[in-house]
């Protein structure tokens, strides 16, 4: 049996509920971004898919938008590991869950 | 072709499940990097070579790095013996990802057998053909991206410097040692 | 506005000569391959003290006299000595122990300087590693001793200017003897004249040998 | 006659695999074999030499001979080095993370080889003739820095966290200018196919001709050392590739003086080995992707292939020990500003200057555009360059210096 689309969609939304898991269950920032990281690489790994068994593949549009996506992701990553420096700065911790000075 | 598959499926899977359950943070970010590299080996596998070259580039070699970076200036490694790794309300999200999976993947599992559109044979993608594609119709989507990477970066940067110094101003000890020659 | 780099290309040129140099010239690479070939040792260094003798054999001709005085001098206290006895146990002035611990001694030829018979003498012989840590870095008499013509050999210049002073020092020791017995007869001759002070003062740096005074 | 040698082990390569023609499974295992397996003992090999080559050469600079006691001219030093690392006790740290420590030599063993794979060592000798070889080539060589900081952190030791931190910072830093040094010449070539970048360094006009001079310089002047954009980006590209291969002045993450041996304090024995081993093949790797770049790959004249990619190859390793023996080390915020107030700036007016050459090159023909290119060109390098330096010099600096008693 050779591979089909459905291997890879198949493997994307495992690796999402992972990353959605993750995202949703652990008390740490980073592991939060990590979390947020594999969600938007399954993603990815599901536009590749969809390119790759498409009838037409030459324009090359899912290549284009997986760049794209890589592009944003690692601004992203960026910006939120600066935030997570300037957030354990103001309250020297990185738990989400000591985090609430709009809460009280 | 299909061993390939399989053994980076595992690998990916096995990678993302320990990212998010073990306790040590930098294990944690080498067990991410893993999958990141199976996922580079998935794309390979699609013929998406110059996607998988930025897979490395960017999320092995600059995500990963940032991540381990944020660590090593944030907490301690090991994490707080006496605090739990999970957040209080973390069976509900649990479940409701569960939920979520099957939902999902409930039709895709009852289709299996259906036909999916077979690979291409005499089709190989080449670097060049993405380099025309990415300057002729979407050249403005590549300004706009490199306007918010350059935008992002900055911000990143200001976002971790610009506070310090006023932070740093608050925190000096007022009977601090002045030292006139140095 | 200078041209970049100027610094690095002139240190790179430095040591573009000193590699391609050392293969024709020779202060280029004056290291030395040790075991097969030695550097030339000057005269004046030393390393470590040795005994001399004189004649041929090793324990009559001893110079030394077990005066204890290097033993005293000795900064690092590596001089062990020990006096030698004759069989009706009567001190003989010569050392039946005379150790040096090489492990100690740090080179500094106080000995020598303060030895008053020229017994002892800085060697320059620097092969001195052991297989055994203790017994092996104790030199004893027998490994001490070395003939006078060793350090003639070791170093010319010192060793004669060593010779004269002993055989001046030897020649005035006669002189003296032989006044003294001068006197001797003189006084047994004229029992009633006063003896003469100008004869009697020796010069002062030079001390009375002892040996002479005891035989 | 032109590329003789490399036809040769091209043929060699299938004579052998022809006697496995039967059986088709183990034909692809003997092919992989033979895709990798000669590539990876060479440069071991080139490795086991250049540490001799190294230690005689710093030697000299130093006024000393060198090691010259095992074999003719000490040139059995590396097999006893060996055995000595491998007989030599493994000793681990108790409280290191045991599992990270093991794998830290590994992870930079193997990016290392998988990049000396990417590199065109001849015509038809290329192990991963992918497509995009170049940026993949960037891509591999970017995972040395997880390997170092592994090491550093694993180790449990201050002075190796420091070295992997700081080897983290510099080899980030200087990717920049690395990669925007090596953009200039994927422009120009237009394709991130080393091949292709190697076959764009011949004049092509000439090579096909008859003429013996024109085959013999067309192989030559082709080269992008010789083009007054491919000169600057060359000493961009050297001094980033000294950076990221760890390698003196930049060797800041070993500096032994200041903080033992940074992320190989911890090790000892094979592990140590293979960790010198590694950062010697990735060094190897950015030298010849810097010859594949730069220096015209296995271009050269008389006959073209592999003998002049390993001599050039070697002798840009030998710059690398001379400058080794020259300079002193940098200080860490030297380091940092020097890559990005100095190279990263004109790293990117290179590639302008590589653009405008291009079309006065089309427009007005090759002599016309050496001219415009060497004298205009460096001009505006050297103006850049003196106006960052000037620029990055701080107050102190630029101000005259007053002395003042200290009472």
């Amino acid at each position: 049996m050779g591979l089909t689309l459905h291997h890879f969609l198949i493997l994307s939304a495992i690796l999402f509920s992972i990353g959605l898991v993750g995202a949703l269950t652990r008390r740490h920032i980073i592991i939060m971004l990590i979390c947020l990281e594999i969600m938007l690489n399954s993603a990815n790994l599901n536009l590749i898919a969809f390119w790759h068994f498409s009838p037409n593949p030459l324009p090359l549009h899912g290549p284009l938008f997986t760049l794209f996506a890589i592009a944003i992701a690692a601004t992203e990553a960026a910006l939120g590991l600066a935030l997570v420096l300037a957030i354990f700065r103001h309250y020297k911790t990185i738990d989400p869950e000591s985090i609430q000075d709009l809460k009280e | 072709m299909n061993i390939a598959f399989y053994l980076l499926a595992l690998v990916a899977v096995l990678g993302a499940g320990l990212a998010i359950t073990l306790r040590n943070v930098v294990h944690a970010v080498f067990s991410v990097l893993l999958f990141f590299s199976a996922l580079a080996g998935l794309f390979l596998l699609m013929l998406a070579e110059f996607i998988a070259a930025v897979q490395v580039l960017v999320y092995i070699g600059s995500v990963g790095i940032l991540m381990l970076f944020a660590i090593m200036l944030t907490t301690n490694v090991m994490g707080d013996p006496n605090r739990p790794v999970r957040s209080r309300g973390w069976v509900w999200g649990g479940l409701a990802v569960i939920a979520l999976l099957a939902g999902v993947l409930l039709p895709l599992i009852s289709r299996t057998g259906g036909q999916t559109p077979t690979p291409l044979s005499d089709f190989n993608p080449s670097v060049k053909q993405l380099g025309m594609v990415l300057m002729d119709p979407y050249f403005a989507s590549v300004g706009v991206i490199a306007l918010l990477l350059t935008a992002g970066l900055i911000g990143a940067v200001v976002a971790a410097t610009g506070a310090s110094e006023a932070d740093q101003k608050k925190t000096v000890p007022a009977n601090r040692p002045n030292y006139p020659n140095t | 506005m200078s041209l970049l780099a100027k610094g690095i290309l002139k240190g790179m040129a430095v040591t573009a000569k000193n590699f391609f140099q050392s293969y024709y010239r020779k202060e280029r690479l004056p290291t030395v391959q040790y075991p097969e070939e030695k550097s030339t040792i000057t005269p004046f260094t030393r390393n470590f003290p040795f005994l001399l003798y004189d004649g041929d054999d090793a324990v009559d001709g001893m110079r030394c006299t077990a005066c204890t005085l290097c033993e005293r001098a000795c900064p690092p206290q590596c001089i062990y000595i020990i006096k030698d006895k004759d069989e009706k146990g009567k001190p003989i002035l010569r050392p039946r122990i005379f150790d040096i611990d090489t492990s100690v001694c740090m080179s500094c030829q106080l000995c020598v300087e303060v030895c008053p018979y020229e017994a002892i003498r800085m060697d320059s012989a620097f092969e001195l590693s052991n297989e055994n840590r203790f017994e092996g870095l104790l030199i004893n008499r027998g490994d001490l001793l070395k003939s006078n013509d060793y350090y003639h050999a070791l170093n010319p210049v010192e060793a004669r200017e060593t010779d004269d002073r002993i055989a001046a020092k030897n020649a005035l020791a006669e002189a003296k003897k032989k006044a003294r017995q001068k006197k001797t007869r003189l006084a047994a001759a004229k029992a009633k004249r006063p003896p003469s002070r100008l004869k009697k003062s020796p010069p002062a740096r030079e001390k009375p040998p002892q040996p002479e005074k005891s035989e | 006659m032109n590329n003789f040698f490399d036809l040769k082990l091209v043929e060699l390569g299938r004579w052998i695999e022809a006697f496995f023609a039967d059986f088709p499974s183990l034909k692809l295992v003997v092919h992989l074999l033979l895709c990798t397996l000669p590539l990876a003992l060479s440069f071991m090999g080139a490795f086991a030499f250049t540490t001799w080559l190294e230690r005689k050469g710093l030697a000299r600079i130093q006024n000393r001979p060198g090691p010259n006691r095992v074999g003719i001219f000490g040139l059995l030093q590396p097999i006893a080095d060996g055995i000595k690392m491998l007989i030599k006790e493994d000793i681990v740290p108790e409280r290191s993370d045991k599992l990270f420590h093991f794998l830290a030599p590994i992870m930079l063993m193997i990016p290392a080889l998988i990049g000396v794979g990417f590199l065109p060592l001849g015509d038809g000798l290329h192990a991963l003739p992918l497509d995009s070889a170049i940026i993949f080539f960037f891509a591999i060589s970017s995972l040395n820095t997880i390997a170092v900081f592994m090491a550093g952190w694993s180790s449990r030791n201050k002075y190796s966290l420091l070295g992997g931190m700081r080897a983290v910072a510099q080899m980030i830093s200087y990717e920049i200018p690395l990669v925007l040094s090596a953009v200039a010449v994927i422009m120009i070539a237009g394709s991130l196919n080393a091949q292709e970048v190697v076959a764009s360094q011949q004049i092509s006009s000439w090579v096909g001709s008859g003429n013996i001079l024109q085959e013999f310089f067309g192989r030559i002047l082709g080269w992008n050392v010789f083009k007054p954009w491919g000169f600057a980006g060359f000493i961009f590209f050297f001094v980033a590739a000294l950076a990221e291969a760890n390698r003196s002045p930049f060797d800041l993450p070993e500096a032994d003086s200041e903080i033992i041996a940074g992320h190989l304090t911890e090790y000892s024995g094979f592990k140590y080995a293979i960790f010198f081993m590694g950062e010697y093949i990735s060094a190897f790797a950015i030298a010849g992707i810097g010859v594949t770049l730069f220096l015209g790959g296995w271009n050269g004249p008389v006959f073209s292939g592999l003998p002049w990619f390993v001599l050039k190859l070697f002798s840009l390793f030998a710059v690398m020990i001379w400058i080794r023996g020259t300079l002193p080390r940098l200080r860490v915020d030297q380091l940092m500003g020097y890559a990005w107030k100095f190279l990263f700036p004109l790293a990117i007016l290179n590639i302008f200057l590589a653009g405008f050459y291009h079309f006065i090159e089309r427009q007005w023909g090759t002599a016309i555009a050496m001219l415009a290119g060497w004298i205009l060109g460096f001009g505006a390098l050297q103006l850049a360059a003196t106006a960052l330096s000037r620029l990055n010099q701080s107050p102190i600096m630029r101000s005259k210096r007053v002395y003042q008693l200290v009472e």
